[in-house]
């Protein structure tokens, strides 16, 4: 039998020996050792068989000499064996291992938000300048009572109602759940700070808080998860609300697991658990298998609370998504977060992220219509996660009922992520998704948090161009209103799942 | 004046800024060129990264308030500028002496091999941030100015 | 308005609307009148508009099953030859049996007309319920509004309140249903411009219940009227705070009792918020409200001579029935000016 | 009769540094600086390079040319000061003029030593080689007597420049050392061993261990030396360059008190009130024994000029003690020393390396776990960070057996020691 590993590299890299000065940036830089200099020939080599195309060597390459490409080995044309299946075949008779990957699911399934287009104003009434009229993006997440008691006299409603407690967002954008621990410490901190800065909202994943974190934590929404890492009283009451997640995009019906050799001491603190052990995060909770058991969390955690936080509850886009967000609004969640099957993560089998759950586009629309059929819509806010890659996806998503969206890849991708999806190595060249101090320096925080600012300030104003183009100068008159989606390129199933016209309707 | 401040918690030891700065202070400016030319070994880089397994830091002239090397020039090459304040060695009045680098404590002025005089970091006169700091990926090199 | 109660003729309406002339296309007119039916002022007043007999048959019988029909009778007319050919038009003069009041727990009477009104016009094809309030009405039709005053004779009618419209149709082709004043009970809705948040404010009321059949921003508005003011008891100025709520940063300048009770009602009833150029006309038994969409991108102006007041789109059009009118305003961007009865009810 | 508050005798490095340290406190009191020799103030170092040819007279000056007037400075050049009156607080200058002075600072320098038993010394084509004179004298003779063969008497620093300045012009040299090696005072013998191949690769004669005892002159004029063992040198030159000794000949027989050299406390005063000493002349506090002793090195100079000079004016400067070392490039060899170079006790420990074939030699001197001393031939670079741990007395016991190491820096050092350094405060030097 063939001792040799049968798996050909992804990349080439290509060396442009008129550009290359020998400086050794991309040597120092390869945490995949792909670039190597050779005193004797006073020359760097590559091996692109270690190259993941971080681009990472390309980058810093001050004259630009480093070219990554495809491995131009060609299989003979299959269209049943793909080479990414050969390559996933040969790998696991190599391993016999689970397949494993990183970020979200790049497999080819329709996009639905390229098959949906805006509207915009014309003549019959005026589009909104927004650099010279106001343009409102705040956006509050809670539970809202159904009616407001006036008081008839005076004109303004008394305040008989009590308005439960509710997340207020700039811009109606927040960053998903990244764990300290799947990112480094400084990833953890960008994020907070950029939340901060931009009046909007940061989560903690099941990584508990991390005490230089801590300070961010009225911008931060603690996640309470199946393994309960980090999870107190006083982690509780440390974040503006409290997120129960269910399920994840990328690998629904799956839990988590960070390998030992990650947890390192402050991990471990942060985590509270011993340093060195796996930390697995159950597939299910233990305390939750059924609606009802649900409902009991919810409300252990609003008295754990004081009834001072909205709860959230996470799931990824199932089946039947509809019907169990009606279950979780029903059971007393003030926020339902759907998290796509597009949905990134540090690590998942792949086989479960390339082939479960739905499409956030589809799941979204059904929640949303579902509630006002129950006529529930008011009482929890809906967040929608996996792959929002735009601003235009965000005006979509909002179009189609969401009150807020989460971002985890882009706000990767804006601190330097190249979607490499060899998260789960703990070598991310970015210095991301590792824990190696040698690496997670190279992410200067500051840095970091500048750009997630510049990200959403820039979605920001290109959500309030459309919004005025469309003659709406409040996101709440954005919000589910489908009028302003009209599909291009679907079927009248889809189009009718989506409760959009088609162009030209 | 301008003070450059190494953040050793943000260093990634790219070595960028030496190259930078070995091109900014050549004839031609031209990264490429001067890295193919002889140029190249005539100049000395004024900032230099240290490393040791993971840390690293890039260092350069601290601009002392009380600069030893200007006490111990014996040419009066080594002078402050009366402008910005920098440090400066004037190579042509320079000797090659090395009594600069023997009270250094930075380490920070070098010996060049071809030219026979002192070499140090200048701030990059005349630009708007040093080069170093300037391209320096991961603002691991910063620069302060620190007149109130 | 007379806000003492006054009644008087159609006249007036009809002369200030008609100097309006240029803001219509033909395409639709109409009128709503407050304090006409006396002799019926405990019940519904349905003006209904029938395709062919049928629908009207089938109408009826929903109606027998549901209320008691006191009087029927076609809608008097005056032929004219600027109007074409139009509906059967008939009015019903109705009130809800009391059996089934009793057998619908929770409905009120006028859920009950509004469930009616609803599965006429949503379930009958060729059916269509154009007013359906008490001792009110509202007449319309395709043509120039002053012909449809004419055509309707409302100079023969006396009201307290009168409003008109002209219409210049974008969203729907002007067929004589989609006229304005668009009327659900005694709510009468007249309304310039295109709102942009329709979409929204439609899936909106579908959360209450209420099925948006015509595609046209009046309907929205009605139906908002009626959840916010009749259903959540709501005063007009907080109604109109809803639909044409401040911005964030004037909110956030309000005293603090204010502030916290403007940022409910806008956080409560986002659906609600009428978004782009609106001005609206709301006639209703106790009076009349106009209002502008919250940064005023229509026009809308108003006026008072002792106990009456005027709101139109132009002051030419209160000027021309009242050139002496003593005081003379612009409307505020979502602040409404509110037309009362003194004493609540129409005079004598 | 003129008046000067501050008043300095002397026109090198102390005196420039007295000026720099009068006016860091007192912007614009008058000085009056007197000194001997004509020229503005000049780098006597470069003296060696002006002879051999690297540098012409343009770059000598050791200031810019409005140096005195930009501070205030009334200088009397060529006017040589003969008697210090501490009583009446004036001195007397050759022309008999006396100027008062409020704070006086003698930095008058060091004179070349010629010793006595040598016979011969007054032959034409003897010098010494100290001043801009000397330079010049040397390069007339050597030009006016076509002198193709040089004897230069001491192998130290001073020697061993001429020597270097003797072969750029081509002339054929010996250094003759009474010592066993050149450069004892600062190296040990491997460094000397390397400086000498160094010197004998540049074809320079190296006799050790022995010394001039007679000049042999033919009609008034050098024509050879005879060496205590007999040997006969031909030359038609010699620069006697034995060394200098503190110039208190200006002090003699005033109530100052002297030593070796005029001694100073940690502000240059001397023992008697309103007057202070600077530089080669002065005998202060050695940093690492603590004993007063003369360092006659540049950076002392200006150093203990700068303290002088901002006490005089009331500032609160204090010298924390000389430091011997030196920086000398022996035929582009270069070298650095610095502290004890020489472990004789066993108080001592010596770290070194050495690699022959590239002439690299390292050393370093530690007492307990502090540094006293280093010596650097081949690669100097960055030997200053070593200067900074003997100045600050650092502890080197974590990271001693880096001393040596190719990438030793300061990353090698403790963190707190290196963010101080690497944070931009700069450290106390």
């Amino acid at each position: 039998m063939l001792k040799k590993w049968l798996v050909q590299p992804d990349f080439i890299v290509e060396r442009d020996p008129e550009k290359c000065i020998q400086c050794q940036v991309c040597v120092r830089q390869c945490a995949n050792d792909v670039h190597e200099y050779d005193e004797d020939e006073e020359c760097v080599f590559s091996d692109g068989s270690n190259c993941v195309g971080c681009h990472r060597c390309a980058t810093l390459c001050p004259t630009g000499a480093i070219q990554i490409k495809n491995a131009p080995l060609e299989f003979r044309a299959n269209s049943s064996w793909t080479p990414g299946l050969l390559r996933d075949a040969y790998k696991q008779a190599e391993s016999s291992g689970v397949l494993l990957s990183g970020m979200g699911n790049p497999q080819p399934y329709p996009i639905y938000w390229d098959h949906m287009l805006l509207n915009a104003s014309q003549v019959t009434n005026p589009s909104i300048d927004p650099l010279r009229e106001p343009m409102e993006l705040l956006t509050y997440l809670g539970r809202k009572p159904d009616s407001v008691a006036s008081d008839g006299a005076s004109g303004s409603a008394s305040l008989a109602t009590k308005i439960e407690p509710q997340l207020e967002l700039q811009i109606p954008v927040m960053f998903s759940a990244m764990s300290y621990g799947s990112i480094s410490l400084h990833a953890s901190i960008a994020l907070a700070r950029a939340a901060k800065e931009t009046g909007t909202f940061g989560n903690t994943g099941e990584g508990g808080l991390h005490k230089d974190i801590a300070p961010y934590g009225g911008n931060m929404i603690v996640q309470v998860a199946s393994g309960r890492f980090g999870v107190d009283v006083d982690y509780l009451n440390a974040g503006a609300a409290v997120e129960i997640k269910i399920g994840q995009g990328a690998k629904p019906g799956i839990g988590g697991h960070l390998p030992g050799e990650k947890v390192d001491a402050a991990i471990s603190a942060t985590r509270m658990i011993p340093a060195g052990t796996d930390a697995l995060s159950p597939a299910p909770h233990h305390d939750i298998y059924s609606i009802e058991d649900l409902r009991q969390l919810i409300y252990a955690l609003k008295e754990a609370t004081r009834y001072a936080k909205p709860i959230s509850v996470k799931i990824a886009a199932v089946h039947n998504v509809a019907a169990i967000a009606s279950g979780i609004v029903r059971a007393g969640a003030d926020i339902v977060a759907i998290d796509g099957y597009r949905g990134g993560t540090g690590a998942a089998p792949t086989m479960i992220r390339n082939n479960v759950g739905i499409p956030i586009e589809f799941a979204l629309a059904a929640v949303d219509s579902r509630l006002r059929e129950e006529g529930i819509r008011n009482q929890a806010s809906i967040v929608v996660a996996g792959g929002f890659r735009c601003s235009a996806d965000v005006v979509k998503a909002i179009a189609l009922g969401a009150d807020a969206v989460y971002i985890g890849t882009a706000a990767l991708v804006a601190m330097g992520c190249h979607v490499c999806q060899k998260c789960y190595t703990g070598k991310c060249n970015w210095g991301i998704a590792t824990q190696d101090p040698y690496l997670t320096k190279r992410l200067n925080p500051d840095v970091a948090t500048r750009r997630l600012v510049n990200l959403l300030k820039g979605w920001a104003h290109e959500v309030k161009e459309m919004m005025g183009g469309m003659g709406i100068n409040a996101v709440e008159s954005l919000r589910g209103n489908r009028e302003h989606l009209r599909g291009v390129g679907l079927t009248d199933r889809e189009l009718s799942v989506l409760d959009i016209k088609a162009a030209g309707e | 004046m301008k003070r450059i401040i190494a953040r050793e918690e943000y260093c990634l030891g790219c070595r960028l800024c030496e190259i930078h700065c070995l091109v900014q202070h050549s004839k031609s400016k031209k990264l490429i060129k001067v890295f193919r030319s002889e140029e190249r070994r005539a100049i000395v880089p004024g900032v230099q990264v240290e490393q040791s397994g993971q840390v690293s830091f890039a260092i350069q002239c601290r601009h002392c308030d009380e600069a030893p090397c200007i006490e111990a020039c014996m040419t009066g090459a080594m002078h402050r500028d009366p402008d910005t304040g920098a440090v400066i060695c004037n190579q042509d009045k320079c000797v090659g002496c090395w009594m600069c680098i023997m009270v250094c404590p930075v380490g920070a002025i070098r010996s060049g091999d071809e030219r026979h005089v002192a070499s140090k970091c200048d701030l990059c006169m005349g630009e708007e941030v040093p080069v170093c700091v300037a391209n320096c990926p991961n603002e691991a090199i910063i620069c302060e100015d620190d007149d109130e | 308005m007379s806000e003492a109660g006054h009644r008087f003729g159609g006249q007036t309406i009809i002369r200030a609307i008609a100097n309006m002339h240029e803001r219509s296309n033909g395409l639709g007119g109409g009128f709503a009148a407050y304090g006409i039916y006396p002799e019926h002022r405990d019940q519904y007043a349905l003006h209904v508009m029938f395709d062919d007999l049928e629908a009207k048959h089938a109408t009826e019988s929903i109606l027998s099953a549901q209320c008691l029909v006191y009087s029927d009778e076609s809608i008097p007319i005056q032929p004219l030859d600027v109007i074409k050919s139009g509906p059967i038009l008939h009015r019903y003069f109705v009130d809800v049996k009391p059996e089934v009041l009793k057998r619908s727990y929770d409905l009120t009477e006028e859920d009950i007309i509004v469930e009616v009104v609803m599965h006429i016009n949503a379930g009958i094809e060729g059916a269509f319920v154009f007013s359906s309030g008490k001792n009110m009405g509202v007449f319309k039709g395709v043509g120039y509004p002053e012909d449809i005053g004419r055509f309707y004779r409302l100079a023969e009618y006396e009201a307290y309140t009168w409003t008109a419209h002209g219409r210049f149709p974008t969203n729907t082709t002007g067929w004589w249903g989609g006229a304005h004043p668009f009327g659900i009970l005694d709510w009468s809705i007249v309304h310039n411009g295109e709102i942009s948040s329709y979409g929204i404010n439609r899936r909106y009321l579908a959360n209450f219940g209420y099925r948006c059949t015509l595609q046209t921003d009046t309907e929205v508005v009605a139906y908002l009227f009626d959840l916010l003011v009749r259903k959540h008891k709501l005063s007009f100025e907080a109604a109109c705070t809803a639909m044409a709520p401040p911005f964030w940063e004037q909110i956030q300048r309000m005293s603090e009792e204010r502030r916290e009770t403007t940022r409910a009602i806008r956080t409560v009833y986002g659906g609600a918020l009428l978004n782009g150029p609106f001005s609206v006309l709301v006639g209703h038994k106790g009076g009349m409200i106009g209002f502008n969409d919250r940064i005023k991108l229509r026009p809308m102006v108003a006026g008072r001579k002792d106990d009456r007041l005027y709101i139109a789109s132009e002051e030419g059009a209160i000027r021309e029935v009242c050139p002496d009118v003593e005081r003379i305003w612009h409307a505020e961007g979502g602040v409404p000016i509110v037309g009362e009865l003194t004493n609540g009810q129409a005079a004598g | 009769m003129s008046k000067a508050p501050y008043t300095i005798i002397g026109n090198s490095a102390a005196a420039v540094g007295a000026v720099a340290g009068i006016r860091e406190v007192d912007p614009d009191g008058p000085i009056t600086l007197i000194a001997k020799e004509p020229h503005h103030t000049y780098s006597r170092p470069l003296i060696s390079y002006l002879l051999g040819g690297k540098v012409d007279e343009s770059r000598m000056p050791y200031r810019p040319p409005d140096f005195y007037e930009k501070n205030n400075v009334r200088a009397m050049l060529g006017v040589e000061v003969t008697r210090i009156d501490a009583d009446k607080r004036c001195i007397e200058t050759a022309d008999g003029t006396s100027i008062e002075y409020d704070r006086l600072l003698i930095a008058v320098g060091g004179t070349p030593i010629v010793p006595l038993d040598v016979t011969g010394t007054d032959a034409e084509g003897v010098f010494t080689f100290t001043t801009w004179d000397d330079a010049r004298h040397i390069q007339r003779y050597i030009e006016t007597h076509e002198v193709t063969r040089t004897v230069v008497i001491g192998g130290g620093l001073i020697g061993l420049k001429s020597v270097e300045a003797l072969v750029e012009l081509g002339i054929t040299t010996t250094v003759v050392e009474l010592a066993d090696r050149i450069l004892s005072v600062t190296f040990d013998q491997t460094a000397s061993d390397l400086a000498r191949r160094s010197l004998e690769k540049a074809g320079v004669g190296v006799r050790c261990g022995t010394t001039v005892e007679r000049i042999r002159q033919q009609g008034g004029k050098v024509s050879g030396v005879v060496l205590r063992d007999g040997t006969e040198l031909a030359c038609s030159m010699v620069i006697f360059a034995v060394g200098v000794v503190p110039n208190t000949r200006i002090v003699n027989g005033e109530a100052i008190e002297t030593d070796r050299g005029i001694l100073v406390d940690d502000c240059q005063r001397t023992s008697v009130d309103g007057i202070y000493a600077a530089g080669d002349v002065a005998q202060a506090a050695d940093m690492l024994s603590g004993q007063k002793r003369p360092i006659p090195i540049f950076p002392n100079a200006y150093r203990q000029g700068l303290v002088a000079g901002n006490h005089m004016a009331g500032g609160n400067r204090r010298y924390e003690g000389g430091l011997a070392m030196n920086a000398v490039d022996i035929c582009g060899l270069k070298t650095i020393s610095v502290g004890v170079t020489v472990a004789d006790d066993d108080g001592y420990e010596a770290l070194t390396s050495l690699d022959e074939d590239t002439a690299v030699y390292k050393k370093i001197v530690l007492k307990g776990d502090r540094i006293v001393g280093a010596i650097f031939v081949g690669q100097i670079d960055r030997a200053g960070i070593i200067t900074g741990l003997i100045k600050n007395a650092v502890s080197v016991s974590g990271f001693k057996d880096l001393l040596l190491t190719e990438h030793f820096g300061l990353i090698s050092l403790p963190s707190e020691y290196r963010k101080h350094v690497v944070s931009g405060t700069g450290i106390e030097i």
